[in-house]
Order: C-alpha cells, then structure tokens, then sequence
C-alpha cells in the first residue's frame, strides 16, 4: 500500500509535465490544426537559455524568466516565419515542417551546448517524496492551466483566440485580426510548453532529454481530447499515475507498451478521446 | 484482361528469380571462409587509415559522444612526433547514433569504401555484436571494442575480434568480493541496466554474494524515472546498492536515494564511475538544495571501480601525460574519463601498430595483439593470449571524495570470468618514458 | 489532403509505375505494363551493380528496402489520407520475422521468410487499422506514433527470445553455391533485394491504378461521398492498413536480410518519422514519391556528412551538421515545393508540354489544387 | 457609398464574377438576385475580401477596399453576414454578440448595442449562456444579424438570410432591416434567390447571371418586369 501510494506521488509529479506539455499542444492544435512536434525543441532551446542565463548569473529564477521569455518568443517567430505558410495547406505539410524544425533546434542545441549532458537545476529543494520542487511543479502547471483556461474564457482576447480557431473566416468578418490571434496562441503554447521543459528536464538537459517526454504528452493529448484543454490535463495527470504504477509493479520496460496499450483501449472506445467533441468534427 | 498468360508468365519469371536466390535454406551456412588476413588495404607508405562507429548523435550520445575526441588528440599527438613506424594514422569516426543498422551499414562503408586497416574502439554491445561476424569474414582486425560484453573474447569464431574494457562479470566479481569483504553480513541491493550489462554483472557479483542480496531491480535506459527502484531497496532496507549503471542513470540514482532521504553505500561499476562526469552532474542539485546538503554530499564517499589511469588518479604518470596531451590537442573538451578511455584506447592500438613492425599487414597486426605486452597505460594487464582475446582482467577500487577526487581503497586486483579467484595484481607498469612509439 | 492527382485522368494523374507513360491503350492490360516495367527496372539495377562497386551496391540495396517501404506508406497516407507515424513498427515486425526464422528454421528458404515476413506484418497492419480506422488526423497520428514507441520494447518483455535491447543478429545465407566468388556477395544481396522490392511495387502498382486506388482515393476526399456511393468506408481504411504494412513487413525483411540484425534500436520513432519525411520529400499520391523518397533517405545523410567533413569544423558542430541540414531540407522542401519531388518534376513536364503545345489551363489545374476548400471550415 | 467598377473575380479558370459593376446608394437596401451559380455569393466575398478580384475596383465609404484585409474592411464598418449566418457554435449565444463588437473601443456603447440586439431580437436575451449549437435555425440567424449589428454597421452585408427558414421568420426579419433602415440609415445589400421577398423591401436589384450583371433597375421595375422573372428569378 504504501508502495502505490510512494508511486502516486512520483506519477503526479511527473503527470504534471505531460499535461502542461500537453496543453501546449492542444493550443496549438485548437488555433491553428496543427499538431507541433517542434514544441519540444522549442522548449529545449529555451531551456538551455535558462541554463546558460543560470550558470552566468547564479540565479535560477533569471533564468526561469529567460526561458519563458524566449520560449513565447520563439512560438512567435515560428508561427509567423514558418507555420503561416504551411498551416493551411495540409495537415501532413504542417507535420513535416514542424517536424524538420524539430531536428533544426536539436542540432543547434548540439552545437552550442554539446551533445553531452549538464546539470539541469530544480526550482526549489527536491527533497522529499512530494518535494518542494514536486509541489512547485504541479501547482505551476494546474496554475498555469487555470490561467490559460480563465483567459480563453472570460476575456475578450481569449474570446478572439477561440473565434479565430473556430471559424477564421467568420471570424475575420467581425473584425478579428485572425493572424494576429494565431501568432498569440503560438506565443501562448510555446510559454506554457517552456514551462512544461522547465519543469521536466531537470536534473540533465541534452538534446534529446524531452523527445520521451513528448510521446507522452502527446499521448496524454490524445487520450483528453486533442481541443480539449481540461481533458487533456486530467489525461496528463492519469497517464503519469498510471506508468509510474506500471512502471514500480511490473517493470520500468513495460512503459512504452503500457502507454501504447491504454491508448489503443481508450480511442477503441471513444476516437477522438475521454472528453473530445466526436460530433464538431470537420472533414 | 487480354493476355493473362503472357503476364503470368512474366510474373513467374520474376517470382523465380527470388525463389533461386536461396534453394537452400536461408539460415544455413553457406560456404566462403575467412579472407585472408595477409594483406593490407589502407595502408600506404606514410599512412594507416582505422575507422571506428561511435554515437555521435542521438538519445545515447551523451556519455560517449567524447571518447571519439580523446582519441584522436592521442592520434594527433602521435602523428605530429612522426606517426608509427613512420605512418601517420588517419582516424575515420562514424556515426551510428547506436542505431544497430546504421552501424553496420557505417561499418560496410568504412571496410569497403573507406577501406580502413582496422576497426578500433567500435562501441556498444548492440551495435558492435551485428558487425563482429561481418568483419571476421572479411579479416578486418576488429580491435579493442568499446563494450564488457562477454563475447568479444572468442577467439575461435571471431579470431580478428578483441576486448578492451574488462569484462562486466571480472568486475562484477571484484565488487562482489570486496562486498563481501567490507561490508560483511550488510544487506545489499542491485539496480541493474536490464540487457547484457546487468546479466553479465550479476553474474559476477553473485560468485560472491548470494543471501545478502534483499533486492534487485532493473532500469531501462529509456526510462529516466527510478524512483520506484530506489523506493523498493528501501524499503527493503538495503544498505548496500550496486548500480550498474551507465553515467546518467548513476547520477539519477544518487539524486533518487536524496530525494527519498534514503543514504545506502553506493558501489559503482567503472562505466559509471567517472568522478568528474558525476561530478558535473549532480553538483548543481546540491547547491540548490540548501545549506544541510552540500554539494559534495552526494557524492562523497561512493565506491567504485576503475582500470585505467583517470585524471583523478594525479600522482599515476600516465594521468599526467594524458593530461598533457589533453591540453595540448583537445583544451576545449573536458578532461574526463570517458575521454581517457578513449586515449588509452588509441595509444593502446598505437603500441600494437608499433609492434606489427613496418612491413604492415592484418595479420601482423592481429599477431601483435597477442604478443605484445601492453605494460601501460592501464592499471591491469590486457588478457590477450591465443585462446583469450579478452580485454582488461581486472581493476582498481576507489573512494570518490567530496572534492571529486579519488582515493585508491583497494590496489588493482585481476581475476577470470570463471571460478578463479580475486586476487592482487602486483606486477610494476613502466612509466610513458619507458614505452618510446613514435621517431626510430 | 494535398495531392496532385486526384482523379483527373491523364492530365494530372502522375504515372502508376513502370517507365511507360502514354495515354493508356486498351490492348494492353496494365498489370503487363508494370511487369514489363518492372522487368526492364531489375535490368536497370543489375546492370548499375555491374558498374559499381560492393559498397554502392550495398546502397541500392537499402534505396531498394526503403522504396518498398515508402511505398507502402504512400498508399496508406498518399492515396487514403491516414497519417501514419508508425510505419517503423511494421519494418520492426518484419525484421524480427525474418531474424527468428534464420535462427530457428534455418531450412526455410529466403524467400518463405520474406513471405512470412510480410504476412506476419499484415496481420499485424489488419490489426493496427481495424483499431485505427475510426481514428482521424492528428488522433491516428498519436496513436501511430505511440505504437512505433511501444511495440519495440517488446523486445524488453522476451529477452531469452528476442534478445532485449541486444536484438539479434545473424547471417542469411542467401548465394546460390555456383556464385559464390563469382559474384560479390553486396551484389546479389541487392538483386535479391530489389526482385523482391520490384514484386511488391508491381502488385501495388496495380492496386494503385484499380478499383482498390480509386476506392482509397475516394474515402480519402470525402469519406461521407464514398460510403453514399456504396463504399465500405471502414474495410477500405483497413484493407489501405494491411498492404501498407505488409511493405513495411516486407522492407524490414529485407533489411535484416541485408544486414543480418534485428534490434529494437533499429526501429526508433525516428525511422517512422524518417520514412514519412521521405514520402513527402518524394511527393504524395505516387509511387514514384517513394523513389525519389528512398534515394533522398539514403543519399541525403551521405552527402550532408560528407559535407561536414569536408568543413573542418569543431566536433559539436560537425557532429549535429547533417542533422541539421536535413532539418532544413525537410522544411524548405515542404515550403518551395509542397508536392515533393514528384509535383516539382511533374510540374515541369506540364511546363515543357505546355510550352511546345501552348493549351492555357493546364498548369493552374495542378497549381490549385492546393486548397479548394479554403480555411473557413478548418 | 459603396462602388463596384468592372471587377472579376476568377476560381481556376473558371470566371465567377465577369466585369461586374454595381453601385449602392448610402440608405438604400439592394437586392442581388440571381440563381443558384449566378456569383452572388462570390460577389459579397469579394466585397467584404475574402476573395481577391483578379481585376477591378471596389470602394466603400470613399476608400478604395480592393486589397483591404477582411478584418480591415469590417473594423471600417461592413458587416457581412455569410450564408448559413456563419454563427460559431463553439461558443455561446452571448460570446458570438460579443464577438460582434470586439474591435469597437467604446465599452459603454458595446453594452448599449448589447441591449438592443436583445431587445430587436428577445430569444437571443433569453438564451444567452446556451451554447450557439442549441439555437434553432431561425435563431441561427438571428443570432447572425445580431451579431452583425454589435458592430453597429455603416453597410450591412446579407447572403441569403431567408435560406431554410419558415416564411414567417423570413418576414420577421425583412422586416427588421427595413426598420432598421429607416431608423438608423443603415445601408444594406442583400443577396437572395427568395427574389419576391428580396425586392419586397428593396430600393433598388441586379440580377446576376453567369457572374454577369445582367439587369440593374428599380426594386419595383423589376418585380413588375416578367420577362426577366421568368429569365432568371424564377417566380
């Protein structure tokens, strides 16, 4: 007993990460049908700044500002260089793109950085079955869902955000500067996903510290509902709790198949996830 | 459809085509033997082409993307007083991202395009295993492998192939009895990589410790999460852990035993002793851990085993003219273990070129192999012979201190991989003065 | 889906296969064309073998094994629009097939391990698409993606069988006794390769050009129009699953042939991503994608470090290079030509027509079949 | 008010829009008629730049608008209501008026417009926090022109808004924007196949054919003409 309840706690710190990685991507996808398999890399590049602004100034939180900074950044300048020409040409162009872009980031960390790996600080002391840094971590990420939650909802830029995503046409006609609101959920998605990197690559960042990390969110995504926000962090959360178990019971190998098997069983049951719309779908 | 016969018949004459290509069965062995090892494809005048498959890139770089760098600046020392026997060594590195196809595909490549002389120093169990039959076949030296795989060391069916490290399961047996003998009647706990390594170590470790071991538990090199592991030795109360484990996961489990507050003795395997690497590692996390922890907490006091003359060990003149060579041909890269393995690696196959003499051939080369006494740099002798092409037989135990330096606690010991006993080495290793490579 | 060629006949549908590409006669049946293609291909191949050396041969053999398996995926996400970025998985099995059958039944002759090596894949691709052929876009496409993770550590589960992360690694005797020493061995492995590969693209090449390609076509454009013209909308996904991955069974097959190993470190997520690269690098929606996919997927990397070699640059830089590079390929590919190679050669052959026939509208035909339905029902 | 110069309009190669030119009084209300075809639809998408004219001039409140971003246009004062309303029924009844007047500054005056939407159209008010997706069909565009008229356009453009609906409701709404009209100057154009109800409150029609103007005259000249309702309109 005291073992699951040990395994719980570990999966909930690490479930965090997935959902906030998660609900990266489901911005992404709600605003602009994409799927952004360049999100890890965007958070890897503003990651090793934060490394880099960390190990020059002494300060983690300097360094933790770099990184959300840059990371909105980059999620601009990439939406606006690159996804707005391809966006709307086809799912599998978007796929590619931001796929190559992935492998562009990868390398450019490599090169800077070194393929080797640095010590990656955590938040706060890591101490502790639910440490400080778990504590952190998850009320960042269920803090920072609830901000981007409250914002979708309750404000008029979120109002022109969800619009934009919805029916761009349409919303063009009332006004809304459609291009402008995909550049800022862009912005949006890449900061929480720079969270999500700043939360889950500790204690190592090398080039490929995230590419696991991702599988996951992307399966926690796709278990919630890829345009449901809520679903996915809850779909984040579960899917942590669950490997850790699976994980500390049966065997540390096993992960992969277990993620791929929980999958398999839930889009059996419902395709586009426990809490996707199956009806609103557009061809 | 007009002609149905017509294309029947085509498709039958395709179809064939691939049925002749094997009427026997696919997993018989065919003819063709060995090719003759008395030639020398890469060899000129005044150079000698090798070529080695290393991860460059990808999930497994980190660790061993260094050992490539530390090679080639004992290379580049090397040539610049004159190369071997008045060759200069030309040092062709593949990337293989310790992707098993793309090794011997790399490898293909090296042998048939690049025609290299020799494989030195092709690393890893699961990428190196897949060209080891390749490049018996074909007579291509295939020397000092960068792995502890047990099966490098067969000389019968792979008579071109030869170890380097020391095997998992010497060094398994050498922990295991100091273990034993240290730390008698303790409880002690294995966290394991879960392919070879950690088969072949617990193999070793178990000739000596049997009912002591409370618990054992794998990790996946995928997996970075081993809490779960570190929980259950624990709660089993272990109070000795011998990981097993490569660099990272050597780290992760120090950080994972702080995290739970949990303080065993940790015992570590050579490929994840290195005390700078860790070192670097895990001296972030305690700073930020607050003043009770300090950084050196983490590591201080950690065992583990060693056979080469790290940049730890200051007062071995083989550090020191490593270190040298360091700073003169790669100052930018770190100074660690892993680069070591890799110099030791190449002035290792250096002192074998010397020996094949000038008149160059495979087979001298692979002659050498077993002639030659490597006396240094390593702190245990090489088990070469003609029926032993295993590579370092024993090592070192060390302390890490808290200033990540290292204190010898036992001097090298050197056993088998069988039943034979742990026992020290005593034999006295000439200094880099004496072992004279390069000029005539 | 983007494609070139719906289906318009003649004017923009790109060549099925085979070299022939004139109007379609009646008197001849297609599957006759493609042999015959293929018959002069396999001559094409041995005859560059002839002329090459063992290492190059080793190349055209692996062009030969990833053509089949692009192929397989263009089918799959070319012509039926499921996104596939598990296709390594199918290689995976394959591979494994053909390993376990050299090491256990070391009787069976090549070609019964490739058969079975495509069939155990098939069953395994029937399996795949009956859970994934309610699954739509990026849904499929986690999912996919979360089999090329997990279906290899498998591996991990079996270690007395399949050897964990080691894999397994043998040698296929595959030259015929009066060969051996007369022809070198990476040259008949690339006959043998690419009769195999030529085998498969003829049988596709036909179902690509029937009723199957049309069916799967259909079901891609508008699923709602193809089950009101009485098209089993749920069979047809599924049916596009298992020959897709019975290529994919057959490429890894193949490839262990090839190069006698079958390990889990061979079939990264990074294979799956890779091939798909290649699909669209090559162009969707044709065969011939999948060749200029399979030669991209081969020669890129040797070209891109080549030339970091050449470059002389510090180890961290020179290392990442050709990664890099064919990060930026990939992307500006995907931006100057959104039709792969394929729609840029085929744009330019209209071009040429055009030129020496001056018939107005033929060029905007291809150009905007980019995004008729334009982005307010995204 | 809003001039349409010689502007065509081309999908593939195919011409939707040929040379049209159309002129709208400020005040007034114009009918575009034509069948099903004719580029009707094309015309206010063009206008409201959603599709580029290949050729042409178009200008609105005395500003050329032919290459304008969309947004522009309608933060100049056009609303343009597509066909089927264009309604988002990802969000609620209120978020879809909301939307309506987002880019207008004046907080104040955004509630004000909020009141009389409901107040022109009461069901709207009663279902405010339902989800778009509930409404009915009538209500669809209801909420449409609601949301539309946040905005407090200069120039309203309606594409078929009787399309699918009960007569009744049909009227219901001719009849708002005449009121409309009369109490506020709004200027409109409307684009129907429901000819008879069209010219009903219109001042002026054209009828498009083949993406040719191929009549333009007063509301009731057309209605009276039969030659070209049994040419084109159908009725």
């Amino acid at each position: 007993m005291n073992t699951i309840w040990h395994l719980v706690l570990n999966g909930i710190s690490s479930g965090a990460v997935y959902a906030a990685l998660g609900l990266s991507l489901v911005i992404i996808y709600r605003a602009t049908r994409v799927v952004n398999f360049a999100q890890p890399a965007l958070a890897l590049i503003s990651a090793y700044l934060a490394y880099a602004t960390t190990k020059a100034t002494g300060s983690y939180w300097l360094g933790f500002a770099v990184a959300l900074l840059a990371g909105t950044l980059l999620g601009v300048l990439v939406e606006r260089l690159l996804i707005r020409r391809v966006s709307r040409r086809s799912e599998l162009s978007s796929i590619i793109v931001t796929l190559g872009l992935l492998l562009v980031l990868q390398a450019v960390a490599g090169m800077i950085w070194s393929n080797e790996p640095h010590a990656f600080g955590y938040a706060f002391d890591f101490r502790g079955r639910f440490s400080a840094t778990d504590l952190f971590a998850v009320s960042a990420v269920l803090v920072t869902a609830a901000g981007v939650l409250l914002l979708f909802k309750f404000t008029p830029l979120g109002l022109r955000m969800r619009a934009a995503a919805f029916r761009p046409e349409v919303a063009k006609m009332l006004g809304v500067r459609v291009g402008l609101m995909l550049t800022a959920g862009w912005g949006l998605a890449a900061l929480v996903g720079s969270l999500a990197g700043m939360l889950a690559i500790p204690p190592f960042i090398s080039p490929n510290v995230l590419d696991k990390v991702f599988v996951f969110a992307l399966t926690a995504a796709v278990l919630g509902g890829l345009d449901n926000p809520v679903g996915t962090i809850v779909g984040g959360f579960a899917l942590g709790i669950g490997l850790s178990c699976i994980s500390g019971l049966v065997g540390p190998e096993l992960v992969p198949l277990a993620a791929l098997a929980v999958l398999v069983l839930v889009l059996a049951v419902r395709p586009s996830g426990l809490f996707g719309r199956t009806i609103a779908r557009r061809v | 459809m007009r002609s149905p016969r017509t294309t029947r018949v085509l498709a039958g004459v395709l179809a064939s085509a691939l049925a002749l290509s094997a009427c026997g069965g696919a997993g018989e062995t065919g003819g063709g033997g060995n090719r003759s090892a008395d030639s020398a494809p890469g060899v000129t005048d005044d150079t000698v082409v090798i070529g080695t498959h290393q991860p460059l890139t990808g999930p497994a770089a980190p660790g061993y993307s260094k050992i490539s760098a530390g090679a080639r600046a004992v290379y580049s020392y090397l040539n610049d007083a004159g190369g071997i026997n008045g060759r200069r060594i030309e040092y062709k590195v593949e990337d293989d991202a310790y992707n098993p196809t793309k090794t011997v595909e790399v490898v293909k490549k090296l042998v048939l395009e690049e025609q290299v002389f020799a494989i030195v120093g092709g690393l890893g169990t699961p990428t190196h295993s897949k060209v080891v039959e390749y490049l018996n076949g074909e007579g291509v030296p295939d020397l000092l492998v960068s792995s502890g795989a047990l099966m490098w060391d067969d000389p019968r069916k792979s008579p071109t192939t030869f170890g380097y490290q020391v095997d998992y399961t010497r060094e398994g047996k050498i922990q295991g009895k100091f273990v034993k003998d240290n730390f008698a009647g303790k409880k002690v706990a294995y966290l394991y990589q879960n392919d070879d390594v950690g088969r072949d170590t617990q193999a070793g470790l178990d000739r000596f410790l049997t009912d002591e071991v409370v618990a054992r538990e794998g990790y996946d090199p995928a997996n970075t999460d081993v809490n779960p592991q570190l929980s259950k030795f624990q709660q089993a109360g272990a109070e000795v852990v011998v990981c097993e484990c490569i660099p990272a996961f050597t780290a992760l489990s120090l950080l994972a035993a702080a995290k739970i507050g949990y303080k065993p003795q940790f015992v570590l395997s050579s490929i994840g002793a290195d005390p700078a690497t860790l070192k670097g590692l895990v001296e972030q996390f305690a700073k930020q851990a607050g003043a009770d922890v300090p950084g050196e907490a983490l590591l201080a006091g950690v065992i583990g085993t060693s056979y080469l003359p790290g940049p730890n060990l200051t007062d071995d003149p083989w550090s020191t003219f490593f270190r040298e060579i360091h700073d003169r041909y790669a100052p930018s890269e770190p100074f660690t273990d892993t680069m070591v393995y890799g110099m030791v690696q190449a002035f290792t196959f250096a002192q074998a070129l010397k020996a094949a003499g000038r008149d160059l051939t495979r087979q001298k080369l692979l002659d050498a192999m077993t002639t030659t006494s490597f006396d240094g740099p390593g702190l245990t002798p090489f088990g070469f012979s003609a029926d032993s092409h295993s590579g370092y037989t024993g090592a070192q135990v060390i302390r890490i201190n808290a200033d990540a330096t290292v204190t010898v606690i036992q001097p090298p010991h050197v056993t088998d991989r069988g039943d034979g006993p742990v026992e020290p080495h005593t034999e006295e290793r000439p200094s880099p003065d004496e072992v004279v490579l390069t000029g005539s | 889906m983007t494609s070139t060629n719906t289906s318009r006949p003649g004017v923009a549908e790109a060549p099925a296969s085979g070299g022939l590409d004139r109007p379609r006669t009646r008197v001849v049946p297609p599957l006759l064309v493609h042999l015959l293609a293929a018959l002069v291909a396999l001559a094409a191949v041995v005859a560059l073998t002839l002329l090459t050396d063992p290492f190059t041969n080793l190349r055209i053999a692996t062009v030969g094994y990833y053509l089949v398996a692009v192929a397989g995926l263009a089918l799959l996400t070319g012509f039926n629009g499921q996104v596939s970025l598990g296709h390594g998985a199918f290689m995976f099995i394959g591979a494994y097939t053909v390993a376990l059958l050299v090491l256990h039944v070391p009787a069976f002759p090549l070609w019964a391990d490739l058969l079975l090596a495509a069939v155990t894949s098939g069953v395994a691709g029937l399996l795949a698409g009956a859970a994934a052929a309610r699954l739509h876009g990026p849904y499929l496409a986690g999912a996919t993606l979360a089999l090329a993770v997990g279906l290899p550590a498998v591996t991990q589960r079996f270690p007395e069988l399949l050897e964990g992360s080691n894999g397994l690694s043998f040698t296929v005797n595959s030259t015929p006794d009066a060969l051996v020493g007369v022809v070198p061995p990476t040259r008949w492995q690339a006959w043998v390769v690419w009769v195999a590969v030529l085998l498969a693209l003829v049988v596709l090449a036909n179902l690509a050009r029937g009723r199957l390609g049309r069916t799967l076509r259909a079901v891609r454009d508008d699923e709602v129009a193809a089950s009101l013209a009485g098209v089993h909308v749920g069979r047809t996904k599924v049916l596009a699953f298992l020959v897709s991955a019975v290529c994919g069974g057959l490429a890894g097959g193949l490839q262990a042939f090839l190069l006698g190993t079958a390990a889990p470190g061979s079939f990264t997520p990074a294979l799956s991503l890779s091939l798909l690269a290649a699909l669209v690098l090559g162009g969707l929606g044709s065969l011939w994608g999948a060749l200029w996919g399979a030669l991209a997927l081969v020669y890129f990397q040797v070209w891109t470090e080549d030339f970091s070699d050449l470059l002389h640059l510090p180890t961290n830089v020179a290392d990442n290079l050709p990664l890099a590079l064919y990060g930026v390929v990939l992307v500006v590919v995907i931006l100057l030509f959104p039709h792969g190679v394929q729609g840029g050669l085929h744009h330019l052959r209209l071009r040429l027509l055009a030129s020496r026939s001056p018939r107005r509208g033929v060029t905007d035909r291809v150009t905007d079949a980019d995004d008729p339905r334009s982005e307010g029902e995204a | 008010m809003l001039e349409i110069d010689a502007v065509t309009t081309t999908y593939g190669a195919v011409r939707a829009l040929d040379e049209v030119t159309i002129g709208v009084d400020e005040g007034s209300i114009t009918a575009v008629l034509g069948a099903n075809g004719a580029g009707k639809t094309t015309l206010l998408r063009t206008i409201s730049g959603l599709v580029r004219p290949r050729s042409g001039r178009i200008t609105a409140f005395g500003r050329d608008i032919t290459r304008t971003p969309t947004d522009e246009i309608a933060r100049g004062g056009l609303a343009h209501v597509p066909e089927g309303g264009g309604v988002i029924t990802e969000l609620t009844v209120e978020e879809n008026l909301r939307l309506g007047a987002l880019w207008r500054r004046d907080r104040a005056d955004r509630a004000a417009a909020l009141r009389e939407v409901h107040e022109l159209f009461p069901p709207l008010a009663e279902r405010g926090d339902r989800a778009a997706s509930t409404l009915s069909g009538g209500e669809r565009q209801m909420l449409a022109i609601g949301r539309a008229l946040m905005s407090r356009p200069r120039l309203l453009l309606l594409d078929e808004p009787s399309l699918g609906l009960a007569p009744l409701v049909t009227e219901r709404i001719m009849h708002v924007l005449r009121d409309l009209r009369s109490r506020t100057g709004l200027t409109v154009v409307l684009v129907e196949q429901n000819a008879r109800s069209a010219l009903s409150i219109s001042d002026r029609g054209f009828v498009l054919a083949l993406g040719r103007v191929v009549a333009s005259d007063d509301a009731g000249t057309l209605l009276a003409d039969d030659q070209l309702r049994h040419a084109y309109l159908g009725f």
